[in-house]
C-alpha cells in the first residue's frame, strides 16, 4: 500500500507544545494519522488536540508504543531531538526543522544508523501515504491514494507535481520529501529501492534539482536496479554557478552538479526528464502502457 | 559564508597550524613597511578576496626589494578579481618550496560525513587533478563518532610524505585542522598548497575556509568576519524578511513560494524564450506584508519589464493567498503587467477572485511562462 | 587513588557544580576563623580522611557557634577513623535540605562502560538501598561515543525532580560531573547526597572521587594529591621495584610470581592451617637482583618464621630461576628457613640444582604449603 | 578443533619493533604461529625475524590479508593501537599491554564492537591453540594439544592449572587468558559459549579470581547454557576486603566480589570448585567418566 509508513504508524510530535509544533500535530491527527503522543520536556500530563505530552521521547515510547517521530523543535535542538528519538527506540525519524547546522546532522545521523533506525531530513516536509498517514507539513488536499512513489528534493515543486499527477488520475502510494539541505537522510538511492520492492508502488516520479550528484548515483542505480517506470524533472536549468538558491541543496559546485549534467544522466540510462513538471504524468503513463 | 585568506591563517594559527608570518595590508605604504618588519629575503604580496584564481588575475606577485613590493602592491590594490576589487593586500614572507601538497577537509553529500581529501598534486587546481588522475586523490571519511585519532592521522599523513619525522609534523597538522573544522563549523578548511621546504619543515602556505551558515548563531566571533556584497547585502535584507533573494539579470521578474518551483519556473520562462530577472522565494505563507515587501524588492531592480507571480496553495489555500496580493496591490502602484497563476488547493476559487482585475491571470504553469515571455515584447 | 573531599570539591567548583562555600583548617584556630569567615547561622565541621562512614565515627558535626565549632574541631581533629588519623577537616556553610538524592559515576565491569547510577534515597548507604531496594536505583549506561547529550542528562534528571526547572539544574550537573569524571580519567564520581533547599536550589553537599591509577601520568595535578599511609609507601616502594606486595600480618613470607598464583599459594597456606604474612608477586621475570630486592621487604617483616618461594617456569625457565635464587640467597643472610617450590619448564633440573643446599625443596604447591606450615611450628 | 585461532589464524603483531613485540613475536613464529606481518610507523620494509613491517596496520592487512592482531605498544598508545586495528578490518584484536588507561578501554571496546570485532584484554597473556597458534605471551612448552578448554583471569595461575591438565594427560582445545584489568574484552560468558559450541572441546576448567560479579554471572550462564563439564578454581580466598592484589581486577569491593560468594555461586548451580589447582583435572575427569 505504501513504503516507510503506513496504518501502523504510531507517531509522536517532538515539540509538540511549540507553535509549530501544535499546529501541524492537529493537521496530522486530523488528516487520520495516528498521533499517540508529544514530548516537551516538563510538561507531562499535559494535551494538545487531545494527545498526550511526555517529559521524554523515552517516556512516550514506554507509554504508547510509538515507532515514529516527527521533529519540529528549534534549529539548536534538533540534534538533540534526533538524537533522543534514536536512543528510545524509534526507528523513523522524520526532523521538518530548518537551518539545523551540517555538523549537528552529520553526528546525529551517524547515531540514529547506529541505532539501526531512519531519517528523513532535516529541512523536509515529511512524507505521506495517502488516506493512511501524513507526517510533517505536506498540504494533504492535494494528495490521492494509488500506485504512483513520489521522492523529491522540493517542496512546493513536489506539490506541483503531485497535483498534475492526482489532476491526471494517478494517486499516489507514498510521497516523500527527503529535504534540502547538504546532508539529509534517506536519498533517492534507499527511496528507489523501497518502492521498487512495494508491490503496491507501479511508477515512480524523481523529482531533483541542481547541486552534488545524487540525481547523477540515483540515475546509475535506476539502471542497476529498477524495473518500474520512472520520470524525472529536474529544477535549476537556469540558475548560474555558484549561486545559493533558497536552500543549501540548489548550489552549483564548479564543474558539476549542473541540470544539464543530470538530465543527461537520466536521458543516457533510459529515464525520461520532463521539460516542465506537468509533462510527469504523461510521461509515466506512457511507460506504463508499452509494459 | 567565506572568510579572506589572512583570516584563515590567524585561525590556523591559533590552532598551531604552522603558517608563515605575515601582514595584513591596506595601502602601499604598508606595504613597504610590511616588508621591512618581516625583514625576509623574499616576500610575497597576495591579493584578499573571496573568490578563487588570484595567480591567474596577477593578484600574487614575489617581491625581493621594496620598490618591487611598492609596484607590486600598488598593482594589486584596486585590481578587478572576478568582480571583487581588492582592497586588501597579505605580505608574507616566502618559503623556499621542495614540494606541494593539497590537504581539505569538507562535508560530503554521499558519505553524510566529513571527508579529508590529500593528494601529492598540491598547488595547483584541485579539480584538474580530480578529473584527470583522480587516483592521485585521496579521500578518507571521518566518523563523527570517532574524529582522527592518531592512527587516522598518520594513516592519512603517510599518503603524502614517506620521512616518519613528516608524517608526524603532518599528521598533527591533519589532527589540528580537523579539530578547526568542526569548533567552527567549516563546510571547508583546505591548505592547498601544504608545502616541505628544503629544510625538511612542513607548513600551510595558503589557507582557505568556509563556514555552515546554518551554525554561524553559536560563532559570533567567525560571523563577525561576514563582508557581504552589494549582492549578498541585498540577499541578506531579503533573508531578514523570511524570503530568499538572487539577482540574475533578466528581464522577467519571479516570485514563487519554494526554492524548487521557482528554480522551475526560472527554467520554464527560459523555455517559451525569456529571461528570468531573479529567483525570489518567498517561503511558506504568503501573507500581504510579505508579498509587499518582497514587490518592492523585486520592482528595485530596473530591467524587470513584467513580473510573473507562481504561488501553489498548499497549507494556505489560493483563495486566501489571492486575497492577499489584492491587498498587497492596493498598495503597490506599478505600470508593470503582472502575470499571476495561483495552483493547488482552492485554485478555482482564488482565479474568480482575482478575475476583472489588472492581473493576467493563467491556469498553469506553461500558459503563465508564455504570456510572460509575450508581455515583454 | 583517593582524594579528599575538600580536593573533590575543589574539582567540582572548578568544573561549574555548585558546592556551598567551605575551608579546610588543620587546627582549631583555623576552624574558628573560619566560622567567623563564612559568616553562616550554621556550619558542619568534618573529618578529611581517605574513608567513608565519617558520620558514624564522629567525624561530622553541625555547630552554630564558636564555642561549638572549637568543641567539635578539637574532637574530630586526631580521631582514628577505621586507622585513618584525623588531621585535616573542612568546616563548611551548612544547607537547609529539603530533600536529598544520591549521583554517581563510575566504571561498570558488566556492561564495560562508565554508568550513572541515581536515586531518590539520597544521603545514607547507598550500598544498603541496593541490596533493599534495588529498584530504587537507576542505572543508566553512558555510550563513551557519544557521552552525556542533553537529553540523556534531562531524562536521568528526571528521574530524581519531576519541577522542570530543576530537572534543567539537575541534568547540567550531571553533564558537568561527566565532564570531569572523563577528563579527570575517575574510576568513581560521587554526590551523596546531592540537595535541594528549601528555596529550590539544587547543591553537591559532599564530594567523592577516586582515580584510575593507570591513566594518572597524564594528570599530573591529581597525581599531586596522592598522599600515601605507611603501608601504602610501602607498596610504593615494592611497585616502583617492579612487584606488588600488601602486607597481612602472618608468619609465612611469600614470594610468588603472577598475581593469581600468589593469591592461590596464600589460600593454600591457609587450607593447611597456616596464615600468609603478605601477598608479593613479583611479576614475569625472576632476576636475581629483583628477587634479592623482594626478600629484604619480606624479611623486614619482624613476623615472618618461614618463606615460601612459589615460582612458575613459563618463558623464564626452571633451571635459570634456581640459578637466580642461589645467585640471590648467596647475599641475603638469613637462619629464616626457606621453602621453594618450582613448578613449569625444565623443572627437574631446576629441583636438581636446589639439592644440597639450604632450601626445603617441594615437588607440588600443597608439599610446599603443608612443609611451610609444619616450619612455623 | 580449537577456538578464535587456529591454523588459519593470520597474525599481525603491532609495536614488532619494540623489544616486548620483537622478541614475542619471533616467540610466536618459532611455535608455528603463522605471523605475517608487523607494524611500526616509518620502519616499512624492515624485518624482524623474517616478518614484515609496516607503517599502519591498514598497510599490512593489504598486503597480508590478516584476520588477527596482536598488540605490544606502550600503555598510552594502547587505545590507538586498538583501534586501528579495528578500522583496518581485523577481527580479532589481542592486547598485551598491561596499565592502560580504563577509559581508553571503555572507548576502544565500544569502537571494536562497532566494527565487529572481538578484544581479548589488555594486560592479558593471550591464548593458545596448542599445535595450531599462540597469540601473546604463553610459556608453549607446558601447553599440548587436547580436548580441554581453559578461560582465565590470571596469568601464572593459568600455567598452573594447564600444566596440572597436561601432566594428567588432558591436553587443551584452546586456553585464554582474558586479563585482570576492571575493563577487559571477551570473557567468561562469551567464551563458555565458545567452548560450548566447539565439537573438539569436551570439558572446560575456568580460573577466577575475588573482585566483580564476573563469576557469579558465569555461573548463572553455565546453568543456562552450558551441558559439558566445568570446573573451576577462585584465587584470593585470604584476600582482605579493600586490598589490591597485584593487578586490577584482584579488588573486592565492600559487601561483593568474595571468593566465598563466588564458590557458593558456582556450587549452587552444580559445578565443583577446587581447593588447590591441582584439584582440576580429576574433578573434570569424574564428570567426563559420569556422562
Amino acid at each position: 500500500m505504501s513504503i516507510l509508513i503506513n496504518k501502523d504508524t504510531r507517531l509522536i510530535v517532538q515539540g509538540i507544545t511549540g507553535r509549530d509544533g501544535g499546529f501541524h500535530a492537529t493537521k496530522m491527527k486530523e488528516y487520520g494519522t495516528n498521533v499517540v503522543g508529544g514530548t516537551s520536556p516538563g510538561k507531562y500530563g499535559e494535551k494538545v488536540s487531545g494527545i498526550p505530552v511526555f517529559n521524554t521521547v523515552h517516556d512516550a515510547v514506554n507509554a504508547t508504543n510509538a515507532n515514529t517521530s516527527v521533529i519540529f523543535v528549534p534549529a539548536p535542538f534538533a540534534k538533540d531531538a534526533m538524537m533522543e528519538a534514536a536512543d528510545a527506540g524509534i526507528k523513523l525519524i522524520i526532523c521538518i526543522t530548518e537551518g539545523v547546522p551540517t555538523l549537528d546532522v552529520v553526528e546525529a545521523y551517524r547515531y540514529i544508523k547506529l541505532k539501526g533506525a531512519n531519517l528523513i531530513g532535516p529541512n523536509c516536509p515529511g512524507l505521506i501515504s495517502p488516506n493512511q498517514s501524513m507526517v510533517g507539513i505536506m498540504p494533504t488536499m492535494i494528495f490521492k491514494e494509488g500506485r504512483t512513489g513520489v521522492i523529491s528534493r522540493s517542496g512546493t515543486l513536489t506539490y506541483e507535481v503531485v497535483y498534475n499527477l492526482t489532476e491526471n488520475g494517478m494517486g499516489q502510494s507514498t510521497a516523500v520529501g527527503v529535504g534540502g539541505d547538504p546532508i539529509v537522510g534517506l536519498y533517492y538511492e534507499e527511496l528507489l529501492e523501497l518502492f521498487e520492492n512495494d508491490p503496491d508502488t507501479d511508477s515512480i516520479a524523481l523529482i531533483g534539482e541542481i547541486g552534488g550528484d545524487a540525481e547523477e548515483r540515483a540515475a546509475e542505480f535506476i539502471k542497476k536496479h529498477v524495473t518500474k517506470p520512472v520520470a524525472v524533472f529536474i529544477a535549476g536549468q537556469q540558475a548560474p554557478p555558484g549561486k545559493q538558491m533558497g536552500h543549501a541543496g540548489a548550489i552549483i559546485s564548479s564543474g558539476s552538479g549542473t541540470a544539464a549534467e543530470k538530465i543527461a544522466a537520466f536521458e543516457a540510462v533510459g529515464v525520461p526528464v520532463a521539460n516542465e513538471p506537468s509533462e510527469i504524468p504523461q510521461l509515466l503513463k506512457k511507460q506504463l502502457l508499452n509494459r | 559564508m567565506k572568510i579572506h585568506e589572512y583570516q584563515a591563517r590567524d585561525l590556523f594559527a591559533s590552532y598551531g597550524i604552522p603558517v608563515e608570518k605575515s601582514i595584513l595590508c591596506r595601502d602601499v605604504n604598508d606595504a613597504v613597511k610590511a616588508f621591512q618588519e618581516l625583514d625576509a629575503p623574499m616576500v610575497v604580496v597576495k591579493a584578499q578576496v573571496h573568490t578563487g584564481g588570484r595567480g591567474k588575475a596577477g593578484g600574487v606577485k614575489l617581491a625581493t626589494n621594496e620598490i618591487d613590493v611598492r609596484k607590486h602592491a600598488a598593482n594589486i590594490l584596486g585590481l578587478d578579481i572576478k568582480g571583487f576589487i581588492v582592497d586588501r593586500i597579505l605580505v608574507s614572507r616566502a618559503v623556499d618550496i621542495e614540494s606541494e601538497f593539497y590537504v581539505s577537509y569538507v562535508i560530503d553529500r554521499k558519505s553524510k560525513s566529513t571527508i579529508l581529501m590529500l593528494s601529492r598534486e598540491g598547488g595547483v587546481d584541485i579539480e584538474d587533478v580530480a578529473h584527470t588522475t583522480p587516483e592521485k586523490i585521496h579521500k578518507i571519511v571521518i566518523d563523527p563518532l570517532i574524529g582522527v585519532p592518531d592512527y587516522l592521522a598518520r594513516q592519512a599523513a603517510f599518503k603524502l610524505f614517506d620521512d616518519i619525522k613528516q608524517v608526524r609534523a603532518a599528521a598533527s597538522i591533519l589532527q589540528k585542522l580537523y579539530k578547526l573544522f568542526v569548533e567552527t563549523d567549516a563546510s571547508l578548511a583546505e591548505i592547498n598548497p601544504l608545502v616541505l621546504t628544503p629544510d625538511k619543515e612542513v607548513k600551510a602556505i595558503d589557507a582557505k575556509m568556509t563556514f555552515d551558515d546554518n551554525a554561524l548563531y553559536r560563532h559570533p566571533k567567525i560571523a563577525a568576519l561576514f563582508e557581504p556584497t552589494e549582492e549578498e547585502k541585498k540577499e541578506q535584507k531579503a533573508k531578514s524578511k523570511g524570503f530568499s533573494y538572487v539577482h540574475l539579470g533578466g528581464e522577467i521578474g519571479c516570485m514563487v513560494n519554494g526554492a524548487g518551483l521557482a528554480m522551475a519556473t526560472m527554467d520554464m520562462i527560459k523555455l517559451y524564450g525569456g529571461n528570468p530577472s531573479n529567483f525570489l522565494d518567498i517561503g511558506g505563507s504568503s501573507n500581504p506584508t510579505k508579498v509587499i515587501e518582497a514587490m518592492k524588492l523585486l520592482l528595485s531592480d530596473k530591467d524587470v519589464k513584467v513580473v510573473l507571480i507562481n504561488i501553489f496553495g498548499g497549507i494556505t489555500r489560493c483563495d486566501d493567498v489571492a486575497r492577499g496580493l489584492l491587498d498587497a496591490f492596493e498598495q503597490i502602484k506599478t505600470n508593470i503587467p503582472i502575470v499571476i497563476r495561483l495552483t493547488g488547493t482552492n485554485e478555482k476559487e482564488g482565479r474568480e477572485l482575482l478575475k476583472g482585475t489588472h492581473f493576467h491571470v493563467a491556469e498553469t504553469m506553461g500558459e503563465a511562462g508564455r504570456m510572460a515571455v509575450e508581455l515583454v515584447k
